[in-house]
């Protein structure tokens, strides 16, 4: 079995309302250091499949297809073996 | 009885919870800007839904940090009404004035109709109008409604008569137990997911939302002697 | 800013004016050489590329309707409870009482085939400034869509799901009621989806704002969202029909941020209370802060200076051209009187809003641009708005028409079982339940929805009065396919029954044109017919157009998709007591049939 | 200053809405072999700050206070000093 961690993040000039959002309420904490916050996603896939290559095709075709956006989002990933 | 409505960056049903006290009860009611903490003149707070702060991180988190919540933790305490609809609900969650957290709804899409609740307790400040297992129609408009506690937590809440409403049939969003709203033990504080303020007229498709406000207003009543 | 010599220069990383002519880069913008030619005469020396850059979204179609405007004259506009016609942010109508609705229909197309949720959801925002900059509070969204076959591929489905979730997101969010829309699905709109937003708002006739610049030396003040690199050019991608390029020209997505619309809102909402502060107001949507600033100051009368070092950016190292045509959502453009700055600072701050003065309304003609220091543009502002070419495209009766003269579709009806029939047409996703979309919107904040989405038009109770408004959004693009002109007139009829069927009486519309390329004759022989036929069911009905949106360009592959006119149609009840569905009451009851 | 990169993710007794959907989703891409999804938050927060200790008990007092809610969620995060 794999372990894939994914990683999604917004690409650079795209706007991350979230982020700021946090950051401000970061500031009213008392926070007011804090000059930037980005806000991405983390996931852990579990895949049972004994074949490296043919789990990181696999990550590969969801992170395309379905996981990130290309439009707006990058991704990388991590695969590890686990059982 | 003195309401006041705070309100949050992206709340959006205070003017809507204003209208309905006024047209409801006929009672004063003032909107309070969440920078302000003093809420000693109130006899009851309504934290109205919304999406305070765009529902980012997680919804009604940022609202949990604001000044005001300093005055509902206070009144709470002194035992005033809270009550929290909607994204009123899910800043109660996420102050701690109420157990749990809400999650997004389990078929992950945003969820607006009429819903069939039934009323568990009528032994709170809230309810003492409706009868015992009354079912009513009440409107729900959320995307995060999945309501989640442990194990532990849901036994007492079950224990201690704080399920105040269920859905009746269809769980619009996957929430534990069929939760739409629970109270504190000691009843002060109510948060549930479903708008009593969108059903006080007969063409708003329901009015069982009146007797939740004419209960809080009758207890009050009751509790103060005054008129 | 009185340097008044003062020389335009062109920045080092950009274009020279020289090398724009000969390698006719005004074309990577979408300007014609005619055009390219016109804009020296009007200046009387060769732009810069900042300079053609503002001439570039000022004339695309989606700014200037250079290719419909003839057209559209023939739309009624008047009538005795028009306030405002077409031309401001939005239409507004006199309901009585010193009330007065406010609606608009805009079409956000290109950027949801790129980007359904995003797109989507930006183009609700959208059409919701187009309201409140006129000092409405919005009381109602809908939507037209369209979509290729459903069953077709997995790109339809997701285009569909991800332009709902957005259209939800935005307006959710917002808490403007969701109450009604149409969705057809149709192999023509395969590759190029429409998204329509309609907004309507309600406001007291005393706080009607326009988009006007006026005063010599009176502040323009932005509010809202800083400026980004995002949706540069989206008007003119607007403009443009969609193929294999398209994914390399798109700018930036633009992310929409309702919960800082909000934040706009309700500080404009405060402005317009204050009676007397706002001289003008304008949102900046296509083409940013070009458009606005041009077209407020054309309007005034009067010229502008701007400091673009004074624009609150959100990104380093931007350009002039950059801060000039990004289309990042979620800002205003103000004009105050001198020595009121401070009171639009004070609200904005209680909102958590960006504010910032960058610039003064001018005497006179120039529309001048200074950036560290230097002047990078100067324009005479009339040639911008007013002198935008205006095309009449030649005409062409398609093949497909004439061919469709000879069938004669009773005959065909006819080999039809109709039992067949019957199954085939209930069963066509066209018709189904549309709950599983109207169920993510919200359709009842603001409390005062009336009748919900699932009935024919939607009616909102207005409070503190026995009235109400009911709304709706229809369109057939096969009929007006087959015929525009009838085609035409149906749409507007369709919408005025629904309407009526409600106890409303029609008040006015607003329009969306979707339609392929106009350089195309067949195409324009269509976009001509729909306009003749709503035109003349408006006039039959007393319903005039009081504002609109024209998307042209909806091709993919050379493929126009059907010509889909949209009407958005707004009525008053009088009494709630007027209020009717459409659903049967009880058994027993008449059934009776009206028509012919 | 400092880069603090935030890991938010559900506790393991908490299922998780949008993991499953995506799962599901996965399955229908022709991924059978995904047994499991979780998703989480990957946050990034830069801080202008010089001392380590502080920087690291400004996230710690973040995170409790705001990033993560503790009720349905842990956190684990690193802290880089950057330029
Ligand atoms: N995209 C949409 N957004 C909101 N409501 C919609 C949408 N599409 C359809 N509806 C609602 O569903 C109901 C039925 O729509 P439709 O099938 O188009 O019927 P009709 O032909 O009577 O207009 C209407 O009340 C309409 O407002």
């Amino acid at each position: 079995m794999f372990k894939a961690t994914i990683f999604v993040t917004l690409k650079e000039s795209v706007l991350d309302p979230q982020g700021v959002a946090v950051k401000n309420s970061l500031h009213s904490l008392g926070l007011e250091n804090v000059h930037e916050v980005r806000i991405g996603k983390r996931l852990e896939v579990f895949l049972d499949q004994v074949d490296r290559k043919q789990a990181e095709a696999q990550v590969q075709m969801m992170c395309e297809k379905l996981l990130a956006n290309p439009v707006m989002e990058n991704y990388r990933y991590e695969l590890e073996e686990v059982s | 009885m003195h309401f006041a409505v705070p309100i949050f960056p992206g709340s959006n049903c205070d003017r809507d919870t204003i209208h309905a006290i006024e047209d409801v009860l006929d009672q004063p009611v003032t909107a309070v800007w969440h920078q302000d903490s003093d809420l000693k003149k109130f006899d009851a707070i309504i934290i109205p839904g919304g999406f305070s702060y765009g529902d980012y991180l997680r919804t009604g988190a940022l609202a949990a940090q604001s000044p005001i919540m300093e005055g509902i933790r206070e009144a709470a305490d002194q035992g005033k009404l809270v009550l929290g609809i909607c994204n009123g609900f899910q800043i109660l969650l996420e102050t701690g004035l109420l157990p749990g957290a809400m999650r997004r709804n389990d078929h992950l899409q945003f969820r607006c109709s009429i819903s069939r609740l039934s009323v568990e307790n009528t032994q709170t400040p809230f309810t003492l109008g409706f009868s015992q297992g009354e079912q009513i129609r009440i409107p729900i408009a959320h995307i995060e409604g999945n309501y989640y506690c442990d194990e532990e937590t849901l036994q007492e809440l079950q224990q201690k008569g704080q399920i105040i409403f269920r859905y009746a049939g269809e769980n619009p969003n996957g929430s534990i137990d069929y939760i739409a709203g629970i109270c504190n033990e000691r009843r002060n504080v109510l948060g549930m997911m479903p708008h009593p303020e969108r059903a006080i007229f007969d063409w708003m498709g329901s009015t069982d939302g009146v007797k939740l406000f004419t209960s809080m207003l009758q207890y009050w009543k009751e509790n103060n002697g005054a008129a | 800013m009185v340097q008044l010599k003062q020389k335009v220069i062109s920045l080092p990383n950009e274009p020279t004016p020289e090398m724009i002519r000969e390698q006719t880069l005004y074309k990577e913008l979408g300007l014609k050489s005619e055009e390219y030619e016109q804009i020296i005469h009007h200046l009387k020396r060769l732009p810069t590329w900042t300079e053609l850059g503002i001439y570039s979204v000022m004339w695309s179609e989606h700014c200037s309707y250079k290719n419909s405007k003839t057209l559209l004259k023939q739309f009624p506009t008047q009538g005795s409870r028009v306030l405002q016609g077409p031309g401001e942010g939005a239409g507004v109508i006199d309901i009585g009482d010193e009330q007065a609705v406010v609606f608009k229909i805009e079409s956000h197309n290109h950027p949801s085939a790129v980007e359904p949720f995003q797109g989507a959801a930006t183009g609700v925002g959208g059409i919701i400034r187009d309201v409140f900059s006129m000092g409405a509070r919005p009381i109602a969204l809908l939507n037209s869509l369209r979509f290729g076959d459903l069953k077709s591929s997995a790109r339809v489905r997701y285009l569909f799901e991800q332009v709902v979730a957005g259209i939800a997101h935005y307006g959710n969010c917002m808490g403007i009621p969701t109450v009604g829309g149409e969705v057809v699905f149709d192999p023509s709109y395969e590759g190029n989806p429409l998204v329509n937003a309609m907004c309507v708002g309600l406001l007291k006739h005393d706080e009607l704002q326009k988009g006007v610049a006026q005063g010599v030396g009176n502040p323009v003040i932005y509010v809202g969202a800083r400026t980004g690199r995002d949706g540069i050019h989206g008007a003119t991608f607007a403009s443009e029909e969609l193929n294999e390029t398209s994914e390399s020209k798109r700018p930036a997505v633009q992310v929409g941020d309702p919960f800082m619309e909000k934040l706009l809102l309700e500080a404009c909402m405060e402005m317009v209370e204050q009676k007397d502060l706002l001289l003008g107001i304008q949102d900046m949507g296509a083409a940013g802060l070009t458009c606005s600033s041009a077209e407020m100051a054309a309007k005034g009368g009067y010229g502008m200076d701007l400091n673009l070092d004074l624009v609150p950016r959100r990104e380093q190292g931007m350009t002039p051209y950059e801060i000039m045509l990004s289309e990042s959502q979620e800002r205003m453009l103000l004009v105050v009187e001198q020595g009121r700055e401070s009171e639009v600072q004070a609200i904005c701050d209680k909102w958590g809003l960006t504010s910032a003065v960058i610039g003064r309304v001018s005497e006179g003609d120039r529309y001048r641009l200074f950036f560290q220091g230097e002047l990078v543009a100067d324009i005479p502002l009339r040639t911008l708005v007013d002198a935008a070419p205006c095309y009449v495209q030649a005409q062409k009766v398609p093949d497909y028409y004439r061919e469709n003269e000879s069938v004669c579709p009773e005959e065909q009806l006819q080999h039809i079982d109709p039992q067949v029939g019957l199954h085939q047409v209930v069963s066509s996703v066209n018709l189904a339940s549309k709950r599983w979309i109207y169920q993510q919107y919200d359709h009842m904040v603001q409390a005062s929805t009336a009748v919900c989405p699932g009935s024919d038009a939607a009616v909102i109770a207005i409070r503190g009065t026995d009235k109400a408004l009911a709304m709706s959004t229809d369109g057939n693009a096969r009929y007006v396919y087959l015929d525009p002109v009838q085609g035409g007139r149906i749409a507007v009829a369709e919408a005025a029954r629904n309407v009526v069927c409600t106890g409303a009486e029609p008040l006015g519309l607003t329009d969306c044109l979707n339609f392929g390329s106009p350089e195309k004759p067949e195409v324009y022989w269509q976009l001509a017919g729909a306009i003749q036929g709503m035109s003349e069911a408006c006039q039959e009905l007393n319903t005039p157009v009081v504002g609109g949106n024209v998307s042209l360009y909806n091709e993919t592959k050379g493929q126009a998709i059907y010509p889909t006119p949209v009407v958005g149609m707004v009525g008053l009840i009088t009494s709630r007591k007027h209020i009717m569905t459409q659903s049967f009451k009880q058994a027993g009851d008449v059934i009776l049939l009206l028509g012919e």
